[in-house]
């Protein structure tokens, strides 16, 4: 999986949560749970929708990787690497 | 007396068709009664030969009423079961006999008028206090027109007055007629609020937003009215209860374990968070601490019957909802979650079922997901209790004189001091620490 | 025929309940439509325009004159394993298939103590304004909310108007649904198909503090323009569409009462033994010590429907009426 | 002077000859003498019970007109359905419901076939798709000719029996229910039980014109009377007018004239018929008739008569027994059903 499709994907995953997100916000090094203030329900369907849309199972303790969204696309992008896209 | 039709109470024997003495077979015409309606045959059911004629023709008797006894066919037959009942002393009907038992009439002493120890409808009525006597004269209970007028007041004038303790009769009415309407009561007790603030909430399930069906702009150009709800709400809180606050510490070292164990064999789909774990235990301690579930009304406490947990949920475009979820202590960690799941989804998209706005009797405020430490709630009246969850952070703990870092959440607890004293609040909350101790038995 | 646009920018009522048809008839073929002109007419309001050539005359039957009889013919048909639409062409001539409604569909299932669901659906257009005169103009959904055993809906919006139909069909009990014959030609976005439409619940068409103001299907839209006019005068009406006037939406009812502690109910039925009565009692009895006024009840003044318009106008609920209601309870001066 | 019609002979109760040899024949004749004999004996009883306001509200007997539900049901499948009336016990026994669920309908028990809720006229019971009986005259044919809409467009051959008297034939939604039958040509059979009177009118006093056969047939289907009086006429023309049916050529109607030897129900005083008139149709009892056919051919005896009479009392004595025993419905249980009970959450 490339980073292009990974970022395009959590883009895309967290507009089905927060319809109205400011995605551009997302710049270097921002808390993305703060930003788009996501509650631990909210996080949890996040983890979901991309476990099911990478084909990769996400591990709780993960969770650290998905703070921002360079960190989130290095995940997908290393993990998902093996799987067919 | 047979029963010959749907209304029929009564009958009037009009003529026999046999004698003492002759024999009758089933299906045998043996007389013809007049039921107000019409003649109608009497058909005997059994066979045997007629011992006693016992009601004479002319007379009106209830339906059940024994009309004549049919002896034993010389051929030793059993005598048949006739429809009347023969108590020791009296011969009475099942018609006869409820309405002794609806009327608490004992039956063995009552003289019977009729031959052959027959106890008839009239001779149980004429026992009975005669009503008519009891009856409260019909005029004097209505209060004369004249004061009746003066006093136009709607009823939620009087519950205002009444509330803020001062006599309606004192308050000038604005209304054309005198009317006096409840901004008139707001003036005469001067508590400050502009009349045009939105009257406070009685019911439950503060749901200030309009529900997203609502296709016309219009409701989104009055965000401010949902603002204005719960100010309200919050101001007439803060008003009427006198809160007191406890918060604790629980460590949570034991439930984050269990759970992200637990986690990791199942799909991420039916993950379970904290936040349910903090749920269930709460709905398990709620029900075993009536002074913190139920609402306080008309000066008392009214304990639920079921833990019916309201949860406040944020709303995106500002704003709070607080949909419940009902019967929650007797719902499984993992039925938590997805109710919880499915109804902050719904709520957020404007799809709550009315059923899940009914009042809660105790609400969770789950603030701490938005980092804070610890939560300070204000009641949702008329509830009794608020409870307030921080964030699960690591911090410094002892155990056993060992200083370590363990997962931590405060909890904290806003209650009504009508209800409960501090005592019973600090027994609600350690009865929540130690169910998180043991998440299993959740 | 209105030209079927592909990339449809307006979706009238009509067109929304044709499409629910024609949706429901492609997703279960247990769904058939049967009625007076419902096939080759198209419909007498022109709401099956079309199907008949698409589904073929088994599943849209044309029926001759007899209400009592295709009713009946719906309420078998549905106990023998079909999902029935029977189109009643106007509830003036639904009297004439009371007895199968409420003697037959609606107490079946109690009567046999559970053994025998009856999952029909009904549509029938009510209401008057279109100068019938008195004979085709009744609105008697009241009478049919009276009954327990029905589900009585009355879509008042195109959102509604699509997606009644499939949980009203989905639901083992049978429903009626009334169509303000009004509505057909309004028109509106098309709804958005991934919000789900209930048959349970009111809705709040416009949120306001100072006064509620109680309706369904065609006078919403006088209610609507009467709460904007009070605005303008500075009172914020709250504006609920009953949508389901049986089993009735309480709890929406209440909380916006206990809000706003006055209540204008709009009811183009009869005043007396309305289901304004109705209504009006349940607030009595559920939220006295919330209200600040009398509750109004704006309804058809209780005469056959006359046939000249300025009478027929005169005759039924306006907006004047509505604002003059909400101005008696929020100043008792007016 | 109405008289219940006597028993087929005057049953001595003499002690059974041969115990244990069963040399009772099976035909079909004797079974359909032993569901008469069931259906009348059951219905004397239910006077007497009547009588002792065991069973209250209305009660419609169909005493002298034994040879329709047999024989129709007779031609039945299971697969078919049943639509009925008011004067319905002879369709239900016949159709296989058992007394005791009848018994305790009409002692308004829970054990009932509708859970005491329906009481004589609404007896119904959806395993032997019997869509029950119905109070409002003519009310059950527009529900038969939809049930048999519903058998054609599923494709299956299930034929719908619509069971009605004369009265409904005065009634707008036969009119109806004919015409779309015929119309769409659909699976159901019209069974006309004309006993001569509409409660208190007689046939030429509620019809122009009283064949109700040539009436029915102006609507575009077979139609044709039979003896609603003997048992083997009505087979015969039951499972002919049901194979027509299932054929998928239409509807038929099938005129069964019959005649009921006790009133309209237990609280008509049966005033307007003259007393001949029903003695005469007495001597058409489709009961002893059969006897003293199957007797003449030598297949019925005394022995078998006493049996079948014994059977019937124990059965009919054991049903009582089991209505009065069983509970009433809870009223806590009052609004069941009123619409169905929500999906179990999980």
């Amino acid at each position: 999986m490339t980073p292009e499709h990974a970022r395009e994907l959590i883009e895309q995953t967290l507009l089905d949560i927060v319809p109205d997100a400011d995605l551009a916000a997302l710049t270097q090094g921002v808390d993305i749970r703060e930003e788009l203030e996501l509650d631990s329900l909210d996080f949890v369907a996040l983890v979901e929708r991309l476990s099911e849309r990478a084909g990769l199972r996400i591990e709780e303790e993960d969770y650290g990787e998905l703070r921002t969204m360079d960190s989130a696309v290095r995940l997908l992008t290393m993990h998902a690497a093996g799987s067919s896209a | 007396m047979p029963s010959l039709g749907a209304d029929m109470e009564t009958g009037t024997l009009l003529e026999w068709l046999v004698k003492p003495g002759d024999p009758v077979h089933r299906g045998d015409v043996i007389a013809v009664v007049d039921t107000d309606k019409a003649a109608i045959d009497v058909e005997c059911f059994t066979d045997g030969v007629i011992e006693q004629l016992i009601v004479e023709p002319g007379r009106r008797v209830p339906v059940g009423t024994v009309l004549a006894i049919v002896g034993a066919e010389p051929a030793g037959q059993a005598p048949a079961p006739g429809p009347a009942v023969t108590t020791a002393a009296h011969v009475t009907s099942p018609l006869v006999r409820r309405l002794a038992r609806d009327q608490g009439v004992d039956l063995a002493g009552v003289p019977t008028a009729g031959p052959g120890g027959v106890l008839h409808r009239a001779d149980v009525e004429h026992l009975l206090p005669r009503k008519r006597d009891r009856m409260p004269a019909a005029a004097d209970h209505l209060a004369p027109a004249a004061t009746r007028r003066a006093m136009r007041a709607s009823p939620m004038a009087r519950r205002l007055a009444a509330a803020a303790g001062i006599d309606i009769a004192t308050v000038a009415g604005s209304g054309r007629d005198g009317e006096i309407r409840a901004d008139d009561v707001r003036r005469a007790t001067q508590s400050g609020d502009r009349p045009a603030v939105p009257n406070l909430v009685r019911v439950g399930g503060t749901t200030a937003a309009p529900t997203a069906t609502a296709p016309t702009a219009t409701a989104e150009r009055h965000p401010d009215a949902m603002r204005q709800a719960i100010a309200s709400l919050m101001t007439r809180s803060n008003r009427e209860i006198p809160h007191y606050y406890l918060t604790t510490t629980i460590d949570m070292t034991a439930a984050t374990a269990w759970l992200r164990a637990r986690n990791r064999e199942l799909p991420v789909s039916e993950r379970v968070v904290v936040a349910a774990l903090l749920l269930a235990a709460t709905a398990r301690a709620a029900r075993r601490v009536p002074e913190v579930n139920g609402v306080w009304v008309d000066g008392e406490l009214r304990p639920a019957s079921s833990v019916e947990l309201g949860l406040v949920v944020s709303l995106r475009r500002g704003g709070i909802i607080v949909p419940v979820i009902a019967d929650a202590a007797a719902r499984s960690v993992d039925r938590l979650m997805a109710t919880m799941r499915d109804v902050v989804e719904r709520a957020r998209t404007g799809h709550l079922k009315s059923s899940e706005l009914t009042p809660p009797s105790i609400t969770v405020s789950n603030l701490g997901d938005q980092g804070v430490e610890s939560v300070l709630g204000v009641i949702y009246p008329p509830q009794v209790a608020l409870v307030g969850f921080g964030a699960v952070l690591d911090r410094p703990w002892a155990v056993d004189g060992m200083l370590g870092v363990r997962p931590v959440v405060t909890a904290s607890l806003a209650a009504d001091h009508r209800a409960s004293d501090g005592a019973v609040g600090a027994r609600f909350l350690n009865h929540i620490d130690r169910l998180l101790q043991r998440p299993e038995e959740l | 025929m209105t030209a079927q646009a592909t990339a449809q920018v307006e979706l009238t009522y009509r067109e929304a309940m044709r499409e629910a048809m024609r949706e429901a008839m492609t997703r279960d073929e247990r769904v058939f439509l049967m009625g007076e002109d419902v096939g080759r007419y198209g419909g007498c309001f022109a709401v099956s325009m079309g199907l008949l050539e698409e589904f073929g005359p088994e599943r849209v039957r044309d029926t001759p004159l007899s209400e009592s009889g295709f009713v009946g013919a719906g309420i078998g048909a549905a106990l023998g394993g079909m999902r029935p639409i029977v189109e009643i062409m106007t509830v003036n001539f639904s009297l004439l298939a009371l007895d199968q409604i409420l003697n037959n569909a609606a107490t079946l299932l109690h009567m046999s103590n559970g053994q025998f669901n009856v999952p029909l659906v009904i549509r029938m257009t009510t209401g008057a304004g279109r100068q019938l005169a008195a004979q085709h103009s009744h609105s008697l959904e009241g009478w049919y909310a009276h009954i327990p055993g029905l589900r009585i809906l009355a879509p008042a919006t195109i959102a509604d108007a699509r997606g009644m139909l499939w949980p009203a069909l989905e639901d083992p009990d049978p429903v009626l649904i009334f169509e303000h014959g009004t509505l057909y030609n309004v028109s509106g976005p098309p709804p958005d198909p991934s919000i789900s439409v209930d048959i349970t619940s009111a809705a709040v068409r416009r949120a306001g503090r100072d006064v509620t103001i109680v309706t369904y299907g065609g006078t919403l839209s006088k209610a609507l323009d009467a709460a904007d006019e009070l605005s303008a005068g500075g009172v914020e009406a709250e504006v609920i569409d009953l949508r389901v006037l049986r089993p009735l939406d309480d709890a929406t009812l209440l909380e916006s009462v206990t809000r706003t502690h006055r209540v204008v109910i709009v009811d183009e039925g009869w005043r007396s033994g309305s289901l304004s009565a109705e209504i009006s009692a349940r607030l009595v009895e559920h939220a006295f010590y919330d209200l600040d006024a009398p509750i109004e009840r704006v309804c058809s003044a209780e005469v056959p429907m006359p046939y000249a318009l300025h009478l027929e106008q005169a005759a039924l609920p306006q907006q004047a009426d509505v604002v003059a209601a909400v101005m008696r309870t929020v100043d008792s001066r007016a | 002077m109405t008289t219940t019609a006597k028993p087929a002979k005057n049953a001595t109760t003499t002690h059974r000859s041969r115990p244990g040899v069963d040399r009772r024949p099976r035909t079909t004749e004797f079974e359909m003498l032993r569901d008469m004999t069931r259906i009348r004996r059951f219905e004397e009883r239910c006077v007497e019970l009547y009588s002792a306001t065991k069973i209250r509200g209305f009660l419609h007997l169909c005493i002298g007109e034994e040879a329709i539900p047999v024989g129709v049901m007779r031609a039945l499948t299971d697969d078919d359905a049943v639509v009925s009336t008011y004067r319905e016990h002879g369709h239900a026994l016949a159709r296989g419901m058992t007394m005791g669920a009848l018994l305790g309908e009409m002692f308004g028990k829970q054990s009932g076939c509708s859970g005491g809720r329906g009481g004589s006229m609404h007896l119904f019971d959806a395993a032997r798709r019997f869509y029950g009986g119905n109070a409002i005259v003519g009310g059950g044919l527009p529900v038969a000719v939809g049930l048999a809409l519903a058998e054609k467009m599923r494709g299956t051959n299930n034929v719908v029996a619509c069971l009605f008297g004369d009265g409904a034939m005065a009634e707008g939604e036969f009119h109806e229910s004919a015409n779309l039958a015929a119309l769409w040509h659909l699976p159901v059979v019209f069974f006309c039980e004309n006993n001569l009177y509409a409660m208190g009118t007689s046939l030429a006093r509620e019809h122009a014109q009283t064949d109700l056969a040539l009436r029915a047939a102006s609507y575009g289907m077979v139609a044709w009377p039979a003896d609603g009086m003997d048992v083997l006429a009505v087979v015969d023309a039951a499972r002919r007018a049901v194979e027509l049916a299932r054929s998928g050529s239409g509807p038929c109607f099938v005129e069964l004239r019959t005649y009921r030897f006790r009133a309209h129900s237990m609280y008509d005083p049966d005033r307007y018929r003259d007393k001949a008139e029903i003695e005469q149709w007495r001597h058409r009892d489709p009961i002893p008739a059969l006897t003293e056919k199957l007797r003449a051919a030598g297949v019925l005896s005394d022995d078998d008569l006493t049996e079948i009479e014994a059977e019937i009392l124990t059965e009919i004595d054991k049903a009582v027994a089991e209505a009065e025993a069983a509970p009433e419905e809870p009223v806590g249980d009052l609004t069941r059903f009123v619409t169905s009970e929500p999906r179990r959450e999980q």
